[in-house]
């Protein structure tokens, strides 16, 4: 009785191997401390409100949206993989599929989680549904974003499903086979609703009237940035999933997918960055020498308030853009795991850094002649909230790794993925 | 019927006293408590202090009363709240904040390139007794949303009762000012109904010297500005602050 | 038959299914919204009808009108009253606030003794048998009320001393009343009639005076005018706001005001721009350069501009012989537009029976006074918290707010913001005559007594501040002058009782007399006066007397880089 | 039985959700308090001949809206008792005598953040009371006064019917019934039209 109290293998999949048990809480002790942290920083923020953040009447976006906008980027891997597996039929990408929705449940989950911190009526929250203002970017981000999480809930319950004590109860056998059926429509709709959301997340700052920094003229309703972030999203997405997977590989020393799925990944992730870099450079020349100069802001005074100095677009388009789409595109340079995960990496880091200029920088650029550049600070609190969606994310994949079979597939034990 | 109320701030006359700003928080039942900083603070009226970046005698100082610019065209904060919140009032053109209807977000606020929208970052608290002295027509807003000037709306609804009680359709325009204007020491703030030609701030806001902040960006803001000091209009048409070492105010 | 787990879960999700079609979520997350709109910890206003009423600001001898908006018997609005011919409805920033300052967190709430917590009849006791033991030493910050008087009739009668502390405004006219025995509160600034006005660092725009006298008349005649009517100079060191607003800021090295007059003077005086009056100042214009960091080209063109455009009136912003002298060079003194005598009178014009103003003695500053020889001091509350007499005396000290820590042996709660029935007598800088009644407008939220109040209490044969009220007001309508500014305008000698002054007096109505007659100032001065000064405060919230400024006010100058609060009066 | 069990079970989770959510739920949700007088509008309408609403529920000169009469009215003729119910004597001993107004609780009352103004509905609108009160001016019974624990809002703010199908015409104060009503004249009025 007692060796069994500290053993879970009946929990784990038969044929697989994991840590032992205690290990594997030791594991999680840590990520689990820093949650909690996190829980109680963001239990302050709605007891007492937001003042325990460092966010301030021209502050009023901080690192929470950096860090959702950031995480829905990264997240994208998740509808991406399942557009181009269902909707394009590349099935050489299914091996991935299941960590691709983990990591988009996970990113989208806490992206919620910290979006309903963030603002200062969670209680209201719901009136968006019942009020909506259609012409809004952010009402357009709230429904699709809900949306594409239920539709997540719905690809992960499958997966969750197939864990061996699970499927001892035929109901949900049943129920996890019918889902399955699903599981190509959700990917349609899932990939539906991402472009929206994720040109929406982009339109939210690119409709910025009053702050010609992040404005930009576009196509019908939708403003450049509405475009430009769907590229930028599905670009870095794949790049994410590559290293989440090396990054398991790494920690698990197994080997998880075949090495010509990362080629694989990195050449549609170097492919679609080189659409974005050329895309963005069009928009940046547009925006410099046509769109803001109409308003009477000269492109130069953007960036002569350091740190945001010229460098940073260069950083942007050149080093975070340019480079590693080159390396991941090149058959030689790719077929280097370091070089193809550092680019990788670059891919995601330039994608960060995107969205961290259009939400920092232009809050921080002054907009009226005798304002000031501003700089902010986040609070601990902030921090520790931000740190937790990291810890929870770590923990829920961790736990999905060990319980459910989510490179099921490279060992060919599974025959649900393509819902026969 | 359908006004479209507006300001001609008269900036010369402006010594940056601040009755405008105590007065209006007075009016719109601002907290005392508990103490901000310049940047948490509640402010529907601001008075900034701005220079020509000359020093010694050179030096020019001018004070410029930013509130709500009650944008008419593309109003930036009325695009973007996702649960309408925000909206020009189609017969006053008052760009109106609810409070009960806000949920926080603060997406407005970015798309204010005033910065005329404040956050309740605190519960709204002052000391006991002093609810008091609260002014009976105007709600206490609650931590967590988005508030700005919405031109005293409750003296313009105080105004339209005592037109019903008299048996008239229409307000007595003398009997609606908004309390900063009402409190203006030097008279530096004109208000009145920009759709009206018989209005004298229609006439003003015609007037030589007579300029707007951000006029470019096409927001049409209904709040006027006036100097004939060539180096405020220049300052504020330079949109860039680059020729004036800018004060925070 | 067993309940098994599975038939709770599948009980559960029927009665979850079934809730969905209940009014249970959906009234809940209504319920919960509107809660989160009217949480019960946020205080709401009163659901009253509002009273409009009128009365007059008396936390600084400024009195300017107020129309206060009332509800439920509480003042829940300031504003100005346009119909009171002398602030034209303009107000400090404070007074805006002022309503709430009765509910202060430092107001005084009960009597102290010593730190100690103490009461109203232990205080007249101890105040009863102190000035019956010895003299007697009454200050006031705020002379000419009614109250005024009272505090001088027991102070005189105890064998005391009746002692006044005057503002900046009163004190910068003080030299006059040395050099013409003219008493500095019969006299006044003529701004109105001026032409140009050199203001050696007086806050002008900035809580000079009445707030809406000068500022209203430099808006209409002045602001942002290349060549304005009114031209205003201001001679500062640092630029204040005053100075950002002036038509010409001359800056100057602080402290030497007083040489840059003299040296103005001189060149008045040697380049002829004026015709000859007063002695001639030792300083050279060289001397004067030196010292205020000018070049004498500037200091002479100033000299033009200022004799180009009279009448020319130098204003400093505190007791400055060396400036009042520039006046007399000028010949701004005893005319339309310069220093003038409000007043024929050496006392108030209607029954006062105080005499005023005290004499300073020699090497007395204003900050540290010391009074010596007597028993009892009382302090009333218009008195400037901070004015801390040096005395071996037993200190009565009434405030309707605590400033801090206090040397005085009694803490004496006052009435706060329109808690008591007061007169409002001339503003200390006004070229007018006027009086007012400022009628209590709400009851105390403590358990109050003014200065004037307790010692009625103690000798009751003083009188009362009601019944001097009732015989200035009297006395106004026997005089058969000036017009009254009540709900019309009406000339005194049209007014057909004293009884219908007063009423309309005690409702918020203003009395002013016609304008004052320069003629009846002249001065005297044999050589110029010493350059030294009085050290100045800085703080431009020094006129106002009260400890407090209204927590509105605090709060948004801290919210804003608009002004700083001062340090010592941030609540 | 045994094949439909769960069908029988899932059945019962709904049955017992749906009692739960309609009969128990509301008596949850509101408690009801005491007026502290019966006041019957009938009785005054009859006896004393005071049938314009107007009369007790003034709109003041300057348009505000007095709302519920003061004790000086109800003083007028019951400075001594009238009759001999319970609710007589405790008015006149423990209400006229002292000077003591009473704490009514009204049942249209609105939030702090509603302003609604009677001037503008009545005396420009022409609007009748019933309208929007039903004739509740006609009533010989005292209503009973329910208040919802989470909202602090008068149940007849939402009406009494928790589904709000089927509710009387005059029944409902919430913003949607006024915005219905707005709809249906016409009538356009901003948010800060009906809030402060």
């Amino acid at each position: 009785m007692a060796s069994t109290a500290f053993t879970d293998t009946r929990w784990i999949a038969r044929g697989e191997e994991r840590t032992p048990l205690p290990r594997f809480l030791l594991w999680l002790a840590p990520w689990a401390a820093l949650l909690a942290v996190g829980v109680y920083a963001a239990g302050l923020c709605l007891y007492y409100g937001l003042n325990q953040t460092n966010m301030d009447n021209r502050f009023a976006f901080g690192l929470w949206i950096f860090l959702d906008l950031g995480i829905i980027a990264l997240g994208a891997g998740a509808f991406f993989t399942g557009f181009l597996v269902y909707i394009l039929k590349r099935t050489e990408l299914k091996s991935i599929l299941n960590t691709a929705v983990v990591v988009g449940f996970i990113c989208y989950s806490g992206a919620v989680a910290i979006l309903m911190i963030d603002v200062g009526q969670p209680l209201r929250a719901w009136f968006t549904f019942w009020h909506p203002n259609t012409h809004s970017m952010l009402t357009e981000v709230t429904f699709c974003i809900s949306c594409y999480l239920l539709v997540l809930c719905l690809e992960y319950i499958p997966i969750l499903l197939r864990n061996r004590q699970l499927r001892k109860l035929p109901s949900f056998f049943v129920f996890e086979h019918q889902l399955h059926k699903l599981v190509p429509v959700l990917a349609a709709v899932g990939t539906l609703l991402s472009f929206f959301h994720q040109g929406s997340l982009g339109g939210l700052y690119g409709v910025l009237r009053g702050r010609p920094f992040a404005f930009r003229s576009g196509f019908l309703i939708w403003p450049s940035t509405f475009f430009l972030f769907i590229l930028s999203a599905i670009a870095s997405g794949p790049s994410f999933l590559m290293l989440i997977t090396a990054t398991v590989e790494k920690v698990t020393a197994r080997k998880l997918v075949p090495p010509e799925l990362f080629r694989r990944l990195g050449f549609i992730s170097g492919v679609l960055l080189g659409i974005y870099v050329a895309a963005k450079c069009v928009d940046t020349l547009i925006w410099l020498n046509i769109t803001s100069p109409s308003v009477g802001f000269a492109p130069w005074q953007y960036y002569m308030h350091q740190p945001f100095g010229t460098p940073i677009l260069f950083a942007e388009i050149v080093v975070f853009g340019l480079i590693p789409a080159f390396l991941l595109t090149f058959r030689k340079t790719a077929a280097h795991r370091v070089l193809l995960l550092t680019a990788a990496a670059m891919a995601c880091g330039g994608v960060l850094l995107n969205r961290f200029v259009l939400t920092v920088q232009t809050l921080a650029l002054p907009t009226l002649p005798f304002d000031d550049f501003l700089s902010y600070t986040p609070s601990w609190q902030e921090v520790a909230s931000f740190a937790a969606v990291i810890a929870y994310g770590v923990i829920v994949y961790s736990l999905s790794y060990r319980y459910l079979p989510l490179f099921a597939l490279s060992k060919g034990t599974d025959s649900h993925v393509s819902g026969n | 019927m359908s006004a479209r109320y507006g300001m001609v701030i008269d900036i010369d006359r402006c010594t940056g006293c601040g009755s405008c700003m105590v007065a209006c928080a007075a009016e719109n039942n601002v907290p005392t408590l508990p103490k901000a900083t310049a940047r948490t603070g509640l402010t529907p009226m601001l008075v900034r202090r701005v220079s020509n970046g000359r020093e010694g005698n050179a030096r020019r100082e001018s004070f410029i009363p930013i509130l709500c610019m009650h944008c008419e065209h593309d109003t930036p904060c009325v695009e973007v709240c996702p649960q309408q919140a925000v909206e020009v009032d189609k017969a006053t053109g008052i760009v109106m904040q609810m409070p009960q209807r806000c949920l926080g977000c603060r997406y407005c606020m970015t798309a204010c390139p005033y910065h005329a929208r404040y956050f309740n970052w605190w519960d709204p608290a002052w000391p006991a007794g002093m609810e008091k002295s609260l002014n009976p027509g105007v709600s206490v807003r609650m931590r967590g949303v988005v508030e700005k000037c919405n031109l005293c709306h409750a003296r313009l609804h105080a105004a339209k009762e005592r037109a019903a009680a008299a048996g008239k359709k229409e307000i007595d325009p003398t009997d609606y000012v908004p309390a900063c204007v009402e409190a203006c020491p030097t008279g530096a703030i004109h208000f009145g109904n920009l759709a009206d030609s018989n209005d004298p701030v229609w006439q003003e806001a015609r007037s030589p010297h007579v300029f707007r902040l951000l006029a470019r960006i096409g927001t049409e803001p209904k709040v006027y500005y006036k100097s004939k000091e060539p180096w405020v209009r220049a300052l504020a048409e330079s949109n860039t602050g680059n020729e004036a070492e800018a004060q925070h105010g | 038959m067993k309940v098994t787990r599975r038939d709770l879960l599948v009980w559960s999700a029927g009665a979850a299914a079934g809730l969905l079609v209940t009014p249970v979520p959906w009234k809940v997350l209504d319920d919960v919204s509107i809660w989160s709109q009217n949480w019960p910890w946020i205080p709401q206003p009163a659901r009253v009808p509002i009273e409009v009423k009128q009365s007059f600001c008396t936390l600084c001898p400024n009195g300017c009108g107020l129309r206060v908006r009332m509800a439920a018997g509480w003042p829940v609005g300031v504003a100005g009253v346009t119909m009171n011919p002398i602030t034209r409805g303009a107000l400090c920033p404070l007074a805006f606030g002022a309503h709430q300052l009765n509910w202060h967190p430092r107001r005084m709430r009960g009597v102290r003794y010593r730190g100690g917590i103490s009461s109203w009849p232990e205080a007249h006791a101890a105040l009863t048998k102190a000035s019956e033991e010895g003299r007697t030493v009454v200050i006031d910050g705020y002379p000419g009320r009614a109250a005024s008087s009272v505090l001088e009739q027991f102070a005189l009668k105890r064998g005391g001393s009746y002692r006044v502390l005057f503002g900046a405004e009163a004190r910068g006219l003080r030299p006059y009343e040395t050099w013409s025995d003219v008493p500095a509160s019969s006299l006044g600034y003529d701004l109105e009639n001026a032409k140009t006005i050199v203001s050696f660092g007086a806050p002008l725009l900035d809580g000079w005076g009445v707030p809406g006298r000068f500022t209203r008349w430099w808006a209409e005649r002045a602001a942002g005018a290349e060549d304005p009517q009114l031209r205003l100079i201001q001679i500062e060191s640092s630029l204040s706001r005053t100075a950002a607003r002036s038509w010409k800021w001359i800056s100057i090295v602080e402290g030497s005001e007083s040489t840059l007059a003299a040296g103005l003077a001189r060149v008045l005086i040697e380049q002829k721009l004026v015709p000859a009056r007063g002695p001639i100042p030792a300083v050279t214009v060289s001397d004067a350069a030196k010292r205020s960091g000018l070049t004498t080209d500037q200091i002479q063109e100033l000299a033009r501009t200022i004799a180009a455009e009279r009448p020319a009136l130098a204003i400093s912003s505190d007791e400055n012989p060396s400036i009042a002298a520039l006046n007399i060079v000028l010949g701004s003194v005893g005319v339309s537009g310069g220093i003038v005598r409000r007043t024929k009178n050496d006392r108030y014009p209607v029954p006062a029976e105080a005499r005023y103003p005290m004499s300073r003695k020699d090497g007395e500053t204003w900050g540290t006074p010391t009074i010596s020889g007597a028993r009892a001091v009382v302090v009333d509350a218009s008195v400037p918290w901070d004015f801390v007499p040096e005395t071996d005396a037993e200190v009565f000290r009434f405030a309707a707010w605590d400033g801090g820590s206090s040397k005085a042996d009694w803490l004496l709660p006052a009435p706060g913001f329109l808690e008591d029935l007061t007169d409002v007598p001339s503003p200390p800088s006004a070229a007018v005559e006027s009086y007012a009644v400022a009628p209590a407008l709400t009851k105390p939220t403590v358990d109050v007594r003014s200065a004037a109040q307790l010692l009625v209490s103690i000798d009751s044969s003083l009188t009362s501040i009601d019944n001097i009220i009732h015989g200035r007001c009297a006395e106004i309508f026997r005089q058969r002058a000036g017009t009254l500014y009540g709900r019309e305008i009406a000339p005194v000698a049209q007014i057909a009782s004293a009884e219908k002054l007063e009423e309309q007096l005690r409702n918020g109505a203003v009395w002013i007399t016609e304008s004052a007659k320069p003629a009846a100032l002249r001065c005297e001065l044999k050589e110029w006066p010493s350059l030294a000064v009085a050290s100045q405060d800085p703080d431009w919230a020094a006129a106002w007397p009260v400890a407090m400024l209204p927590p509105l006010a605090s709060k948004l100058y801290s919210e804003s880089s608009l002004r700083e609060a001062p340090a010592r009066r941030n609540s | 039985m045994r094949r439909h069990r769960n069908a029988i079970v899932f059945a019962f989770g709904i049955a017992v959700a749906l009692f739960a959510g309609w009969f128990v739920f509301p008596r949850v949700l509101y408690v009801q308090k005491q007026q502290p007088l019966d006041f019957l509008h009938k009785t005054h309408a009859e006896k004393s001949g005071l049938t314009d609403c107007g009369e007790c529920h003034a709109i003041r000169e300057d348009g505000t809206f007095a709302g519920m009469p003061a004790m000086e009215k109800c003083a007028g003729c019951h400075s001594d008792r009238i009759g001999d119910t319970r609710a007589e004597a405790t008015l006149v001993n423990e209400y006229v005598k002292p000077g003591h107004e009473t704490q009514w609780l009204v049942y249209s009352r609105q939030p702090a953040n509603v302003w609604f103004s009677h001037a503008i509905h009545v005396k420009r609108v022409g609007l009748s009371c019933e309208e929007c009160h039903a004739n509740y001016g006609g009533s010989d019974t005292v209503k009973l006064y329910q208040v919802n624990r989470i909202s602090g809002y008068s149940r007849d703010i939402w009406g009494h019917s928790m589904s709000r199908l089927r509710r009387a015409p005059h029944e409902g104060m919430k913003m949607s019934d006024c915005e219905d009503c707005h709809a249906k004249r016409g009538v356009e009025v901003g948010c800060l039209g009906c809030h402060e």
